[in-house]
C-alpha cells in the first residue's frame, strides 16, 4: 500500500541528491509543483530522464538541479526552443548539462524494459542516424532466428519516478485517464515513485480509457490540486497555454528566470 | 481569387497531398493544420494518429499540443506512448508521416539536434529527435514540410537526425528501412520530390508566382529542375476558408 | 475500414487450408460459432495457434482440421484433460498432431513481437525447464549491454486471427472489455483478420477497460450474436459451465463426439 | 472440533501460507480457494493476481475459471495478458505463486506436460506449461498444491515443466532463476519444506491423524523428516465454515 504524504515530504524521502529521477506526463498531467518542490529542496547533481523535458525541465535545470538529461525531445511545445536547456548545454549555465539522447521510440521501450525487468529492449530504430555515434547506450543486436539486424537500448530504471493523476483512494491505489503516455512504465521501472494527485476518493469509479496503478506498486502518494499547472489534468483543469508562451519571455534572461523561479517557486509554498 | 500567404499556401499543398482512408502520423504546427485542413475538405476519412496516444483523432478544433485534449476526447483509441511506436508505427501501418526539419540535404535527411560547433558544444542546441527518426523509417512515406532557404536547405546536415535517402539510391534498403522515405518536400516556394532513380529532391512544382531563380537561391546546393515544371493550384476559396476557420479555432483556444 | 461479413463467408474468405490460424480469447470472448463455421467449410491442414487450447480446439482437431497446434495450454479449464486433443498426441485420432509447445509468457511475447513488427521477443523465460529441448523455437540471447543471458522466441504472424468481441460499428471499429487477454496482439499480428460480434451498433460508447481496434486495422467485421457460447461475453451472456463439464462426456468417446460435431455443428446452420 | 475432509485440511493449510497484504499469483481450484479463504480471514489485504489480467480481484464467490466475469468486475484494474507476465510476474513484482504438479521431485521440479513413453509419443499428454514456468522463476516464493501419492512423488520428473531448484543447491542461481522457489508443498498428508542448505523437500509437518509411514509410502523416493516434526493445527471453525461457504457459493454458480 502506498503512503499518502505531503507533497514537501514526499520529495524529502524519496528524492535524493544524484538521484536519476523521471518526470513524465506527456503534455497533459505533467507534475509541475513536484518539479517546483524538487527546486525548493535544492537538490542537486540528478541525473534527470524524460521523453519531452518541456518547461518544467527548463526550470529544473535553470535552477541548477541537474547534472545530465536523459531524453528525446526537449523544446517548449508549440512555442519553441527551452532557453534554460539551450543556455545550459552552449555556456554551461548555471553548471554544465551531460546529455544521452534518444528518439522517442528508444526512450519508450527503455522504460518498457525497465519495467519489465528486462535488461534491454529491442527495436527497430535509430538506424542510419547520428545518434548512435554519441552515445554507447545504442546497440545493434542480431536476431537469433532470422539473423536480422535491429537495435537495442539499454533499460531505464529511473531511483525514482514522480507522476501526476487525477485521483487515488485511501490505500493509494492511483487512476489517471486521458492521455497517459508512459506513466506507467516509467513508474513500474522505477525503485521508487511518488504520484501526486488532483484528488483523493473514498472510492475510484470506473473511467473510460483509464489506466489504475495498484497502491502495492506505488511508493507514495501526495495530495496536490492543481499540481499539473501549467499543464493540465483533463476533468479538473484545461492547459495554460498562455503560460507557455509566457515563459518564452521569462526564460529568455538569466535574470529574469532568477527572478520567476524565486518569486514563483523559492518563495511560494508547496501547494501541499 | 481570394488573396493569400506563402504559409497558406503551404499548408493547403501539404493537406493535397494526403489521400482520403489513410493513415497519418501527425505532428503539432503546420502538419497538424494540413492534416486537419485535408480531413474538414477532400479527405473526411483520413485517420489522425498523434504520438500522445491519439489514435484516429477528430478534433473540431485545431489542437494547440499533441495532446491536447481534443485529441483525446475524439480518438478511436488513446493508447500508451510505446504501443504508438511499436503496434502502430514500427510495423509500417501509418501510411504517412508528416516531418519538419531545421536542416534538410538533396536526399531528404534531416537535422533537428544541433546546427554548428560540434555536438557536445554545438552553436545552436534544438529540440532534438522525438518520433522523427522512426517515422522517417518506418511510415509508408513522408512528406517534410519545411520552409526554404539556404540556411535550412544545405550541402550536408550537421547532424542526421532522421533519415532520408542517406547517400543515395540503395541506402535505404542497406540499412533495413522498410518505410518509403522522404516522397514529398512542401515548401513555401513549392514542392519538391524525390526522382525515382537518383533519390535526389527534384523540384517539380512551383507556387504561383515564384520563379525557379529564386527557388535555386534558397537552395544551398545545386537544385536539380523537373523538366516539366509546373505550377500548383492556388488554394481554392473552399481550402482557404477552412484554412482559416481552423486557425481561427486555435486562436480562441489558445 | 473492416468489411462487414457473414460468418460464412468470412471464413470462406479468410481462411483457407494449411493456413495458420489463431483463435483467441482467454476464457471470455473465445471465438466458438468461427470455430464451427470452420469446421462446417471442413478446412484441412490448418496449423493452429492458440496460448489455451481448449473446447474449441478440441473440436476442431477432433474434427480433423487441424495438422499442428502451437499452444501454452491445453486443458478444458476447471474440468479436466481434452479428450480429442490427447486421443490426437497418443493416438494419431483422426490425424497426426504436431506439438509446438511454450509457457504462456512465451506465447504472449510472439504475439507482442508480431504485433510489433520485430522478429523476436526477449524474456526471462523456460530457462531450465524441457521445453527448449523440444522445439527449435526457444533460443538463448545475450544482453548486449550487461552480457546477461536471456530467452528468445519468433514473433508469431498468423496468416489469419480470429477474435469474438462485444461491438462493432457500421465502419468496423471493434469495441471489447472485460478480460481481453491477448487479442489486440493476436489481431495486430495477423495478416488478416475477422472479428464476431454481438452487436453492430451506431457509435460506439466508451466503456472502462475497453480495449478498441480501430477498423482500418481490422480486415473483416461479422456480426454473430452469442458466437462465443459457452463461454461469454461480459455485458450480454455468462459462461455455461455446465457445457465445459459435460463436453468431458461428450469427447471422451470418439463416436459420441462425431455424433454431436454432426448434430451442432456440421448440420447446424451458420449464426450469421 | 468440526470434522473435515483431507482436501479442506489441505487447502486451509496452504491458505495459512498467505501472508496479508502480499500479492499472489491465483491458478483456478485449490489455489484459488486458499486464496480467497485467506482474504475471507487472516489476510483481507492479499492481492490476488489471476493470469487473465485480474489485479487485485475480489471475488465475493469462487470464480469457476480464471477467466470468470466476477474476477474482473472485482479487480482493481485488469491488464492485457502480455502485461501480466512481462511487467508484474517477470520483475519479481509478485510475492508468492501458486503451483498444482502431476509429478514432482525432491528437489521441487515440476511436470505438468507429459508421463511416460517419451515426448513425441507419451503415455499421458497433460495440458503443458501455462504460466507455470515463469512463475516458478520469478516469484518471490512458490507453494506447490498437489495430492501426495508415490505417482505424483516421484524419484524423475517425466518432464521438467517449472523448475524448483533444479538438481540441488546453487542450481536456480546458476540458471539466473531471480525468484525463491518452492518453498513449501502443500499434500492432504502434511506440509514439506525445502532444507535451507540441501534444498530438499523435507517433511516438516503432519495433518492431524497421519503418520510418518503413510507419509514415507506416499513418496517416491526416500523422504526426509525433519528432526523436530510437528502436527498442523486442524482447520478452525471458522477456516471450516467460510471455507465451506465459499465451496457453496461455485456450486450454485456452476
Amino acid at each position: 500500500m502506498a503512503k499518502l504524504v505531503s507533497l514537501a515530504d514526499g520529495v524529502a524521502e524519496l528524492v535524493r541528491d544524484g538521484d536519476t529521477v523521471a518526470l513524465e506526463g506527456f503534455t497533459h498531467l505533467i507534475p509541475f509543483a513536484a518539479g517546483h518542490e524538487i527546486i525548493r529542496q535544492e537538490r542537486r547533481d540528478l541525473t534527470l530522464v524524460r521523453m519531452t523535458p518541456d518547461v518544467v525541465y527548463d526550470q529544473l535545470i535553470g535552477a541548477g538541479c541537474a547534472r545530465r538529461l536523459v531524453f528525446s525531445w526537449g523544446g517548449n511545445p508549440g512555442v519553441g526552443s527551452l532557453h534554460r536547456f539551450r543556455d545550459a548545454v552552449q555556456n554551461s549555465w548555471p553548471v554544465p548539462l551531460e546529455l544521452e539522447e534518444h528518439s522517442h521510440a528508444g526512450m519508450a521501450n527503455r522504460y518498457v524494459a525497465g519495467a519489465s525487468g528486462l535488461p534491454f529492449a529491442v527495436l527497430r530504430g535509430y538506424t542510419g542516424t547520428d545518434l548512435p555515434r554519441h552515445t554507447t547506450n545504442i546497440r545493434s543486436i542480431d536476431c537469433p532466428f532470422t539473423g536480422e539486424t535491429l537495435t537495442a537500448v539499454p533499460a531505464l530504471n529511473p531511483d525514482v519516478t514522480v507522476v501526476h493523476a487525477q485521483r487515488a483512494d485511501r490505500a493509494g491505489n492511483v487512476q489517471m485517464w486521458g492521455i497517459t503516455g508512459v506513466q506507467k512504465e516509467a513508474v513500474l521501472a522505477a525503485r521508487r515513485s511518488l504520484v501526486t494527485v488532483e484528488e483523493i476518493v473514498d472510492e475510484l469509479t470506473p473511467v473510460p480509457g483509464q489506466v489504475v496503478l495498484p497502491g502495492w506498486a506505488v511508493t507514495a502518494v501526495a495530495h496536490v490540486p492543481g499540481g499539473a499547472h501549467p499543464s493540465y489534468a483533463q476533468g479538473y483543469s484545461v492547459r495554460d497555454n498562455a503560460f507557455y508562451v509566457a515563459w518564452d519571455e521569462i526564460s529568455r534572461d538569466r535574470d529574469t528566470f532568477q527572478q520567476w523561479i524565486e518569486r514563483h517557486v523559492r518563495k511560494a509554498e508547496a501547494k501541499a | 481569387m481570394s488573396q493569400y500567404t506563402a504559409d497558406e499556401m503551404m499548408t493547403v499543398a501539404a493537406a493535397r497531398q494526403l489521400r482520403d482512408g489513410t493513415a497519418c502520423f501527425v505532428g503539432i504546427g503546420l502538419p497538424s493544420t494540413a492534416a486537419n485542413l485535408a480531413r474538414a475538405t477532400h479527405a473526411p476519412e483520413l485517420v489522425l494518429i498523434y504520438e500522445s496516444g491519439c489514435l484516429g483523432a477528430k478534433p473540431d478544433r485545431l489542437p494547440l499540443s499533441i495532446g491536447d485534449g481534443v485529441l483525446a476526447d475524439t480518438a478511436d483509441a488513446v493508447i500508451p506512448v510505446p504501443e504508438v511506436f511499436n503496434y502502430w508505427l514500427q510495423p509500417g501501418r501509418i501510411d504517412v508521416g508528416f516531418l519538419g526539419a531545421a536542416q534538410l540535404d538533396r536526399y531528404g535527411n534531416i537535422n533537428t539536434t544541433v546546427i554548428g560547433g560540434d555536438y557536445t558544444d554545438p552553436k545552436v542546441r534544438l529540440p532534438g529527435a522525438g518520433g522523427a527518426p522512426e517515422i522517417a523509417a518506418s511510415c509508408g512515406e513522408v512528406v517534410v514540410i519545411v520552409r526554404q532557404s539556404r540556411r535550412t536547405f544545405t550541402e550536408r546536415v550537421d547532424f542526421v537526425t532522421s533519415v532520408g535517402y542517406g547517400a543515395g539510391p540503395g541506402d535505404r534498403a542497406r540499412l533495413g528501412l522498410r518505410g518509403g522515405g522522404p516522397r514529398t518536400v512542401i515548401t513555401d516556394l513549392g514542392i519538391l520530390e524525390a526522382d525515382p532513380d537518383s533519390c535526389e529532391l527534384t523540384l517539380t512544382r512551383l507556387h504561383p508566382g515564384v520563379t525557379v531563380e529564386r527557388a535555386r537561391e534558397a537552395t544551398g546546393w545545386p537544385l536539380a529542375v523537373a523538366q516539366d515544371l509546373s505550377t500548383v493550384e492556388p488554394p481554392t476559396a473552399e481550402e482557404l476558408a477552412v484554412l482559416r476557420a481552423l486557425e481561427a479555432t486555435m486562436r480562441a483556444a489558445a
